[in-house]
């Protein structure tokens, strides 16, 4: 049981560092692009380290119902980074116009 | 109990704020969030307030979920009919 | 347990500088969905805390909304690239 | 339970049903509204004989449930809406087809009936919200039926009546911090004077009396009266406005605790004297005729938020009287006027004072009923305006204000002068305005109606007097 | 202690990505800012333990505001220069208010003197379901969801005097698929909400809501041409929920002997008229919030 549980922790601190990695790609990375990358992907495994780590403590419905919601991240992660970059690429002016300040 | 004082003032700085904005506009959609801003303000203050049987151990007080559960509906109407009078006006505008 | 949501909404905090220097559009959209995907992690350890089931349900709603809403921004804001560059071209 | 949920229940489905069936909406419309009054009238009559009447909707316990109740002001101003609104739909009727009204007014003048109902019947601090953002949505939508000029405007109201629901709901969201309940007979006399009640009540009276347009918070009322179609600023003017100082008053003479009644009597006077002298400046000033009556409306609450500031400062039956007289007398006085003036400005084809000038030759009966009606505003006896003005001043006298005699002088004075602005203007025949086509006799005689009205409740004035002198 | 950092982190974002929004240069940027503050508004009802809240937040927060807010956006083509507006006359007034509020705030008793929550739970078996904020809405207080529904109509009914208009454009086939993939998990999960609403957090508002966000994906991606208020079907939708209320009202009310109020449902059969009514707004809720949000459907232009 403990076992299980320490398990459960380790993937928790494995989840959180990658979405404190993914803030700070989000923060430090050069272009719009590659922090697009950093939120898109680092959130959505840490987002999955999480729901393994939080479905070790809980109860199999639960863990299911997690699952989903796991499943919906990533497939709206990817599908979003994509429209995204795409709606980003249909316009190589746009930094210029829409930067503000 | 520190939460709670905690809360209660987020809500009212959160209605300050909106007050600002409102004033301050200067364009309509801004003034249009900014009455959402002071919105949700009250309805943080409504439901800090039902959060104090839950200090006591007991379920929140569900009527007030209730009334802001209304509000935040009214709210979300009267939002889209001004939104859609000002698509209105700036469309019109040109 | 609590100490997980407190650093998960750590790295929100840290997303919001984003979303105030941009300096492009794509940027401030990203940050929303940060705060989508975040904000469902943070739900899921919500419910864990307080033992509120229900909160599940909310991050399953959450998920699912933040999956739609770049699909309907985009097609939005192409709408205003399209109805500006009407407007030059008269 | 039949009658007072027939009279909101009634025009609410009967405008779902206008929407799912355009084509029936006029015909649904009069019926529904021809209904509506003898019905207000029997149910009127039952307050009368019986007493007041209540319920708990649903049959739950007192402090779960909505309290509906009906007293005879209730009872009263029940019958009033439906009988303006009768009024204002035959005036609509009769004129649709010259002025292009859209269809949606139909619908939307049921629910502003079903809406205003709704609020003279309620008893819960949390349902008039709900209450008064219906309203205050239903006059938004009213108003922009008058078209793309009218979306200024529009907004700008929308976004006033937001912001003062909010500070009104703010303020009973406070009043539930301290006492858990929504219920007003229930919290009645409950409230002590403490800085939190205080807050709550300063919140509560800010946003009812912006809703109200109480002056110095009338701003948005000018041009969103102004905008609208003729029918629709009749009942802005004549019914909207009343919704939220009927709860005002009701909050400050059952809620707040007497401590707090002389403080609010000095604001809501302060409040008088800028509305009877600032709108009455700026109904003469004003070079647009329906500028001219909606200030008109900004003066004439002022006499209302008076008789208020002295109900809380002296307790006198007689204040209470006037108060409620004003709003009768106004409501008549002013549905015929906005319905004349609205006449009269399409006709001559100009939104301009200086287009009336010999109207009083090219449109007789619609000036007629403007100066009628005018009469009422100024107070010349025996209009019912008269009548209000004599309650308050007897309670004056009596109280030895005399100060406020002079006020009222004044204010008189100034509403004779711009009633007599348009009058004078319009008996000059030198060089008539043509009108653009043949008046219509039907519209006219219809704003004839509630001036003619307002002149006869001069004839009940004791039963009246007696029935509003019980109110307290 | 953790929670209590928690809940400091929390209302420091909270004020900030608020202030931020109102005092921010340019409107995209308040507009961006204003979503992240509706994701924390849920986020912040879901620690105050209020998840039907948090439901309804999430839905109109990250979904409905966004949309609506970003249609307006799309109005404002060129972003007009306005003059930086002065900062401290109006600080200074709403501070002072804002300080007055806060010290009356300090008279809040801690303890609740209400009895309503107790009067909630002991009536609570009579109301037909068994989730309070459900009871409350549908059963104890009718009368103010009734005409809730009715402000939302009304707001639909305004807007429709203004219709302002946009022009469509075909989306990519990755956006339209992707609509088409989502709309039946939207469909089916604010099915799971409704459902759900009878016993747990949930109900017609939430489930409206969220199926509204599904239908204005798809009619953003050019489908469901059918919605529009033209079709009396779609008006029968939007009106469905009013009707099935006040129907519902009329019903029990002659079921009942003479001396029965209104909108009280007999305790026989209490929950099954909750839940006809509570479908039919669901449904009337998103087709109303879906008709507000994207108008009426226009002739399509081929893409630029």
């Amino acid at each position: 049981m403990t076992i299980m549980l320490m398990i459960s922790w380790l993937l928790l601190a494995l989840g959180l560092m990658f979405f404190l990695a993914g803030s700070i790609g989000l923060l430090r990375f050069p272009d719009s692009f590659s922090r697009l990358h950093a939120v898109t992907k680092a959130d959505t495994l840490g987002l999955g380290l999480l729901v393994l780590g939080l479905s070790l403590q809980s109860s199999w419905r639960e863990g299911l119902l997690m699952a989903l919601i796991w499943l919906i991240v990533m497939a709206s992660g990817a599908v979003s980074c994509q429209l995204l970059a795409r709606f980003s690429d249909e316009q190589p002016s746009e930094s210029a116009t829409q930067q503000e300040d | 109990m520190l939460s709670f004082y905690l809360y209660l003032g987020t809500a009212v700085l959160l209605v300050g704020i909106g007050g600002l904005g409102l004033w301050r506009g200067p364009e309509l959609l801004r003034r249009i969030l900014a009455l959402n801003v002071i919105g949700a303000g009250i309805f943080m203050l409504m439901v800090t307030l039902a959060y104090r049987p839950v200090m006591q151990g007991e379920p929140a007080d569900s009527v007030l979920h209730a009334l802001v559960l209304t509000g935040l509906v009214v709210a979300v109407s009267a939002t889209a009919f001004a939104l859609a009078l000002l698509g209105r006006l700036l469309t019109r505008a040109d | 347990m609590s100490v997980v949501a407190l650093i998960l909404l750590f790295s929100m905090l840290l997303g919001i500088w984003r979303v105030l220097k941009g300096p492009a559009l794509l940027d401030r959209l990203l940050t929303i969905q940060l705060f989508g995907s975040t904000g469902v992690a943070i739900l899921l350890v919500l419910s864990k805390v307080f033992a509120l089931p229900a909160l599940l349900d909310v991050a399953l709603l959450l998920a699912i909304l933040a999956a739609a809403a770049p699909a309907a921004l985009v097609q939005r804001l192409r709408q205003q690239k399209q109805r500006s560059r009407q407007r030059t071209s008269l | 339970m039949f009658p007072a949920l027939l009279l909101v229940t009634l025009p609410l489905s009967a405008a779902l049903l206008m929407l799912l069936w355009p084509r029936f909406a006029r015909s649904l419309h009069v019926t529904v509204a021809l209904l509506s009054v003898p019905l207000a009238g029997y149910f009127l009559q039952q307050i009368l004989l019986h007493g007041e009447q209540q319920w708990l909707l649903g049959g739950w316990s007192p402090l779960l449930a909505i309290r509906w109740q009906a007293d005879s002001l209730s009872a009263l101003l029940l019958l009033l809406s439906a009988l303006l609104h009768l009024l204002v739909s035959g005036y609509a009727l009769a004129v649709q087809a010259r002025d292009r009204l859209p269809a949606a007014f139909w619908p939307l003048s049921s629910l502003l009936l079903a809406s205003l109902q709704a609020l003279w019947l309620a008893r819960d601090l949390f349902n008039w919200y709900v209450c008064l953002e219906l309203l205050g949505m239903v006059a938004v939508a009213l108003v922009t039926l008058s078209g793309d000029k009218a979306l200024k405007p529009a907004l700008n109201y929308l976004l006033f009546s937001l912001f003062a629901s909010l500070c009104y709901l703010l303020g009973v969201a406070l009043l539930y911090a301290g006492y858990g309940a929504l219920d007003l007979p229930l919290l009645a006399g409950q409230l002590e004077a403490n800085r939190l009640n205080a807050m709550a009540l300063l919140l509560i009276t800010l946003g009812l009396m912006l809703k109200a347009a109480c002056w110095p918070l009338h701003i948005w009322l000018p041009a969103a009266h102004a905008a609208a179609p003729a029918a629709v600023s009749a009942l802005l003017s004549a019914l909207v406005v009343k919704g939220p100082l009927f709860i005002l008053y009701l909050v400050w003479t059952e809620l707040a605790p007497q401590a707090f009644w002389l403080p609010a009597s000095y604001l809501f006077a302060l409040a008088a004297l800028g509305a009877l002298l600032f709108g009455g400046i700026a109904a003469l000033r004003t070079p647009y005729g329906k500028s001219l009556v909606a200030y008109s409306t900004v003066a004439q609450l002022g006499y209302a938020t008076l008789a208020l500031a002295f109900v809380l400062r002296f307790n006198l039956p007689e204040f209470v009287a006037a108060l409620w007289l004003f709003v009768l007398a106004h409501a008549l006085a002013k549905a015929a006027s906005f319905l004349a003036m609205g006449e009269l400005q399409q006709t001559l084809g100009s939104k301009q004072v200086s287009a009336l000038k010999g109207a009083s030759q090219t449109m007789p009966l619609a000036m007629f009923a403007f100066a009628v009606a005018g009469g009422s505003l100024i107070g010349l006896p025996p209009s019912g305006g008269f009548l209000a003005k004599w309650a308050l001043l007897l309670g004056l006298w009596q109280s030895q204000q005399y100060f406020w005699l002079l006020v009222l002088a004044v204010a008189t004075l100034l509403a004779a002068a711009y009633v007599f602005r348009v009058v004078v203007l319009a008996f000059d025949r030198a060089e008539p305005t043509a009108p653009d086509f043949a008046p219509q006799r039907l519209p006219q005689y219809l704003a004839l109606l509630p001036a003619l009205a307002v002149w006869a409740m001069a004839l009940f004035s004791m039963p009246l007097l007696t029935l509003l002198k019980q109110e307290l | 202690m953790a929670l209590l950092l928690f809940d400091l982190v929390l209302c420091a974002l909270l004020l900030l990505l608020a202030g931020a929004a109102m005092l921010s240069r340019s409107l995209t940027q308040a507009v961006t800012l204003f979503i992240a503050f509706g994701v924390m508004m849920a986020l912040a009802w879901a620690r105050l333990k209020a998840p039907d809240l948090a439901l309804a937040e999430a839905a109109i927060g990250a979904g409905l505001t966004g949309a609506l807010c970003f249609t307006a956006l799309v109005r404002y083509a060129k972003q007009p220069a306005y003059p930086q507006p002065a900062l401290w006359r109006p600080l200074t007034f709403i501070g002072l208010v804002t300080a007055l509020l806060l010290a009356s705030l300090s008279q809040i008793p801690l303890q609740p003197s209400s009895a309503i929550p107790a009067l909630v739970q002991q009536h609570l078996p009579q109301s037909g379901v068994s989730h309070p904020v459900t009871a409350v809405l549908l059963n104890f207080r009718a009368w103010d969801t009734l005409l809730e529904l009715l402000v939302l109509l009304l707001a639909l009914l305004g807007a429709r005097q203004a219709p302002g208009d946009l022009p469509r454009y075909r989306g990519w086939s990755l956006s339209i698929s992707w609509s088409r993939l989502l709309s039946p998990l939207l469909l089916l999960v604010s099915g799971y909400l409704l459902w759900r609403g009878a016993a747990a957090p949930g109900g017609a508002f939430q489930a409206g809501a969220l199926l509204a966000s599904g239908l204005v994906i798809l009619r953003l991606n050019q489908q469901l041409s059918w919605l529009s208020w033209r079709h009396f079907w779609v008006r029968m939708l939007v009106l469905g929920g009013l009707l099935a209320f006040v129907l519902a009202g009329a019903v029990s009310l002659l079921l009942q002997d003479l001396g029965a109020v209104w909108l009280s449902w007999p305790q026989s059969i209490a929950g099954a008229v909750i839940l006809i009514v509570e479908s039919f707004a669901t449904l009337a809720i998103a087709v109303t919030l879906t008709l507000l949000v994207v108008g009426e459907p226009k002739p399509e232009v081929a893409d630029a």
